[in-house]
């Protein structure tokens, strides 16, 4: 990790960590934006930090972004910077001002849709923004606003750069959920692990049996595997574009789904009855897991295009195709 | 636990270019019983090539025939070799695990006797780990070195050593003097190349359940050693032994054992479609890929002389898994009458051999009592 | 081990279709979140229905409100108000547990006073076995029963009590006398009918992940009990309790969890054809099909009175990877725009219940060591 | 289990275990016909086991052979037995006279069909049986025969009533090798069970490792599914003719492909490095399972076909489906 990676991840960590634990994850469920927090982010020009420095914005790298993604799912933190981070970056590659505030992707379950003044969608490579004039709120399983919108006349367009392709939203979207499962995952098994070392049973800690530890260290491997990829993914559309990085965000995408599913399974079963209840932190983030492993195509989705392209061309180029990606 | 991709080094794909033409070549006389052992399978001729071309030993000094090349070209060719399962047994222990042993740790007339021979694919490694009380349990050894006028002498008995009755020096691990009461048990262990031509020395192979007979057991019977067949330090032979461990799991080789069966399957679903097949590729592809990012990863720390142990043993668990896993994906797509007679020959040698990955360097449960230890499960 | 499949009971037919005739009428009114709690969901309308029609405690004598009809077909009816994704917590405990053993080792007393109420459907039963220091590991139950004149006094707290704030009573399992030094921690514990509307008794919900509010804590803090509350013998507790284990474990409780899902996705997958889908399906009814007649198997063993607590924890630990897998099978064939919303719906809150499948009733762990002592491991 | 039932098992459990354990297995894998073992076995009848009483045989049920099955593949018996009684029985039903000695089902990859003077084929509901002149050998993974034969102009035929059906000898074949397949792991558990009580490792038995007792303890469950669901299959033909027993018989056939792959896998583990070696029994079960698994029907094509018609009759008729076979 570079230098300046390092900081900005410590300096977000530091304000989402602040925002109160799970305390801020309860009140966006119960209707209430966390906006402190966001202003907190915003204020640390993070919503710009994908928009090159020269239109204005930070200039940070997908690695960099992605790893604050890991941090923001890490903490489950409950406000859109994520999207709102692609949001911009796609406005500005297609050289659309950037309007303040939350930005929504899409009108369909829109994430946090209730709270954006702007949406942007993607025709094509024609990117519009839209005023947001109503939201029918809705949520996923992480109990995460995802709205239906009602869009005003686009009040901006603009067509965006082969580089990025027509699945620009798609991609970002995939990249985003899979960075915020690897750092949840990250957090439920550091959870596990001190449960386990806390919780005692037939007169020792429940870490001290060996099958609560084959379990833990096979999770372990999961979450290393999804920081890999989610990684990888990143540094190719640092070196090529979201729109030739399609195979390594859905290689990300199906690992984080996969031990999304894995992952929370096992840290419940480690957590026992305690893990399942409401006032526990477990399930803020084993909920998240199982929702965000469905947004941004599922696992099932992006394993089947990945398979399709793969069996296209042959076992002969299977090898070949995959080191000529390298970075 | 911290994965960072390293970059490729330059000249990677000039290299790719270069071992894919060899292999396309002497891949030809492969069978698909060959190409399933991959670095399982011993061919003296095959490595005297691949050390002709500079692929052995490659980062060591050009002083010791090595070519002073980076680690991660190294894992370039390690790839392209396992990619193609090519049979390369022969070298595979020396250029992975004693080699660098001996270049850390050996004495200079060591370095100077031993690298040059395997960088040029002539001397075949095994290693002597296991005894027939101490498998997992290492720390249980009973193979003895006695210091004796002149040198060392060896009794007891070495298991599952893979390849000891086609190779020509064994690196074993030996008890020289009794575990300390109530110290560590692993004290007390040396490391020693033993040159397997010497008397007293008997190896009998044991053939496995594919009919092949890469295991061994070799018995020491007052086999005499020279003062300076000592590797490394006296007593110090399981720290040394462990230190290795990282280059032992993170490789190419704890996850791409059964790749050619991958490569086959995609072309006999391409000759005979199966509905809904795409998707178990796309699994066993992104999982190939996260795979392949964490093994480079290891790989780059290794280059920069950190010590990735746990991150490795991570490679080994997810791999031997994803190793293991494979032909069974492939089963579950495609029955036998629609498989080709050489994926059919493939999957059969596979399913045979799969059960030893997780076996081979460290069982699953070792791997994962490692890992959760690291974790602060204790 | 052994399984024995028993013939089906006489009349078994016309049972089925009387209950598939009162549960389509009933069904029209359950959403998919009910569906997917199904025994974990409590309706007491519901429940005095069933009663009603003589479907709960139907294989006790006529005496105490029993129907006197065999175990299997007991275990009909069981099968049916699962598969349809019935709402039968309110009775569910009732039947399963504390009136058998109300039945089998109860006071003539008891046994008037408690099982006519729980065959109408009238009287809930909750199991107080955990504690906060007592998950797994029974053995260290605190709670305790002091004899004091005319009766007990009971101190403690109980807590993931499924349903004991809405319940009439618990069967508490408790310490009477300290495990004596070197004994048996599982000595000195008893059961005790706890009628939950005692003073002293304070019960605490606590909601779960899904936001239902099923698990409670519950406190007694002097509660008194009379001497007629103990329920069989006093110090035999931890016998009592774990001999009612085999009907606890082996039901269709124990692999029917998910039904509902894989009934609808049926139909999703017809709406909406998945390529390779039937291979996927086909393994799903397989196991389906061999967990039923598992689990009947252990039915009839129970019905000739054996004991096969081995058999019974088997069931429930194949059954609970079957309930645990089946939404997930789903997920990897349906992707969510492709499902119905009502499918959608139960998925999502399977998905929130799944995890407590191998928690209840034993964790698979616990589960798994039991059978391999079972089988000599130890 | 009924009184004759048990009986019948235990005569020959002791036939086949007094063939000397794994040594005709290895026999026969040199080339040698066991002919005492086959002889011991036709000396009881079991060739015409299946054939009614009648009609000159046994009159044993399916139940019954089931049975037999399961103790021949608990033992490996390198003989075909089993595949000679369902030859008899589908023989008998055509009305077609029972040649003595082995016969081979089928022409491709024939079963010991070396060793068989006479093959069996159906062709719809048409029964013929042909004298063996030529043998091609082959072997399955297992290392059993497997051979591919050159048969003569048949020398009898006859039709299979419907209770049969024209895939009699698929489904016989499949519900032969789920019951050897459960005979089988049964062996292997004992086998894994017995060595884990006896290998010491860090000063102990491994069977006092929590992670080895948990393994063991999932397979037990696997056995007894299959143990289950071959009686039930068995038990399918018994009440409704092989050619109704489809569902149930490949339900057994799946149920033990996964089982198969399952208890070998975990059997391996648990031996470790001894368990790999031609010198130890264990795999001369887990190839077999190996092999038995695909033979039949593998549990693949089965799953496809009990799927493609739980989807064909839909959601609503599962649960009623799967009561009304209930026998």
């Amino acid at each position: 990790m570079s230098e300046l990676r390092g900081i900005l991840v410590e300096q977000v960590e530091r304000l989402v960590a602040d925002a109160g634990g799970v305390a801020p994850l309860r009140e966006v469920e119960a209707g209430t934006f966390p906006q402190a927090l966001w202003d907190g982010l915003s204020e640390q020009g993070l919503a710009l930090a994908l928009v090159p420095e020269e239109a204005g914005g930070v200039g940070l790298s997908w690695g960099d972004a992605a790893a604050l993604w890991q941090v923001l799912g890490k903490h489950g933190a409950p406000v859109p910077m994520a999207e709102t981070m692609l949001g911009a970056a796609l406005l500005s590659a297609a050289g659309v001002e950037v309007p303040d505030g939350v930005l929504a992707l899409g009108e369909k379950g829109a994430p946090f849709g209730r709270h954006a003044a702007h949406a942007v969608k993607l025709d094509g490579a024609r990117l519009t923004l839209h005023p947001v004039e109503g939201a029918s709120p809705g949520a996923n399983i992480g109990r995460e606003p995802r709205d239906d919108l009602a869009l005003g006349q686009r009040s901006a367009a603009g067509i965006l750069p082969n580089s990025h392709g027509p699945r620009a939203l798609r991609q970002g979207l995939a990249l985003i959920r899979a960075a915020q499962i690897a750092g949840a995952l990250e957090r439920i098994l550091a959870l596990a692990v001190d449960w386990a070392n806390t919780r005692k049973q037939f007169g020792r800690p429940i870490g001290k049996f060996q099958a609560v530890q084959q379990q833990l260290a096979a999770m372990a491997g999961e979450v290393a595997a999804v920081q890999v990829a989610v990684s990888n993914a990143a540094r190719a559309v640092d070196a090529r574009g979201l729109a030739e990085a399609g195979f390594e965000i859905g290689c990300a995408k199906v690992v984080a789904g996969e031990a999304a599913t894995f992952g929370a399974a096992t840290a419940h079963q480690v957590f026992a009855a305690i893990g399942i209840t409401e006032d526990h932190e477990l399930h803020h983030f084993t909920r998240r897991l199982w929702a965000w492993r469905e947004e941004g195509g599922t696992d099932r989705a992006w394993a089947g295009e990945i398979g399709k392209l793969a069996l296209a061309r042959g076992g002969a180029n299977l090898w070949p195709d995959l080191t000529a990606r390298d970075a | 636990m911290r994965f960072d991709l390293p970059d490729t080094p330059p000249g990677a794909e000039a290299l790719r270019a270069e071992l894919r033409a060899f292999l396309a070549e002497a891949s030809r006389a492969w069978t698909p019983e060959i190409r399933a052992r991959s670095w399982m399978g011993f061919d003296r001729d095959f490595s005297r090539e691949v050390g002709a071309r500079g692929w052995i030993g490659m980062t060591w000094p050009m002083a010791y025939g090595g070519r002073e090349r980076s680690g991660l070209e190294r894992v370039v060719v390690l790839e392209e070799m396992l990619a193609a399962g090519a049979p390369v047994g022969a070298h595979w222990i020396g250029d992975r695990q004693s080699g660098p042993l001996i270049l850390r740790l050996g004495t200079e007339e060591q370095r100077r006797r031993i690298l040059p021979g395997i960088a040029r694919g002539e001397l075949a490694f095994c290693i002597g780990l296991s005894e027939p009380d101490a498998g997992s349990d290492l720390a249980n050894l009973r193979t003895k070195a006695e210091r004796v006028p002149g040198g060392w002498k060896l009794n007891g008995r070495k298991i599952w050593t893979t390849f000891a009755h086609k190779s020509d020096y064994m690196i074993a691990l030996v008890r020289t003097s009794p575990a300390p009461e109530g110290g560590s048990r692993h004290a007390g262990l040396s490391q020693f190349l033993v040159d397997l031509t010497l008397s007293g020395i008997s190896i009998r192979p044991i053939r496995d359940l594919a009919g092949a007979d890469s295991f061994n057991e070799v018995t020491f019977d007052d086999v005499m050693l020279k003062e300076d067949d000592l590797v490394g330090q006296e007593g110090a032979g399981w720290a040394q032994a462990t230190s290795e461990l990282a280059f032992e799991r993170s490789g190419p080789d704890r996850y791409l054992s059964s790749y050619p069966a991958l490569s086959q399957g995609l072309d006999a679903l391409a000759a005979h479609p199966v509905p809904g097949a795409e998707v178990t590729v796309g699994r066993m592809v992104a999982r190939l890929s996260a795979l392949r990012g964490m093994s480079l990863s290891v790989g780059g720390m290794l280059e920069r002389g950190e010590d990735p142990a746990v991150e490795a043993a991570l490679v080994k668990d997810v791999g031997n898994v994803f190793e293991q896993a494979l032909p069974e994906h492939l089963r579950g797509l495609l029955d036998p009458e629609d498989s080709p007679a050489e994926l059919r020959a493939l999957l059969a040698a596979l399913t045979q051999l799969t059960p030893t990955f997780s076996l081979r360097g460290g069982t699953r449960e070792i791997l994962r009592g490692i890992i959760a230890r690291d974790m602060g499960l204790r």
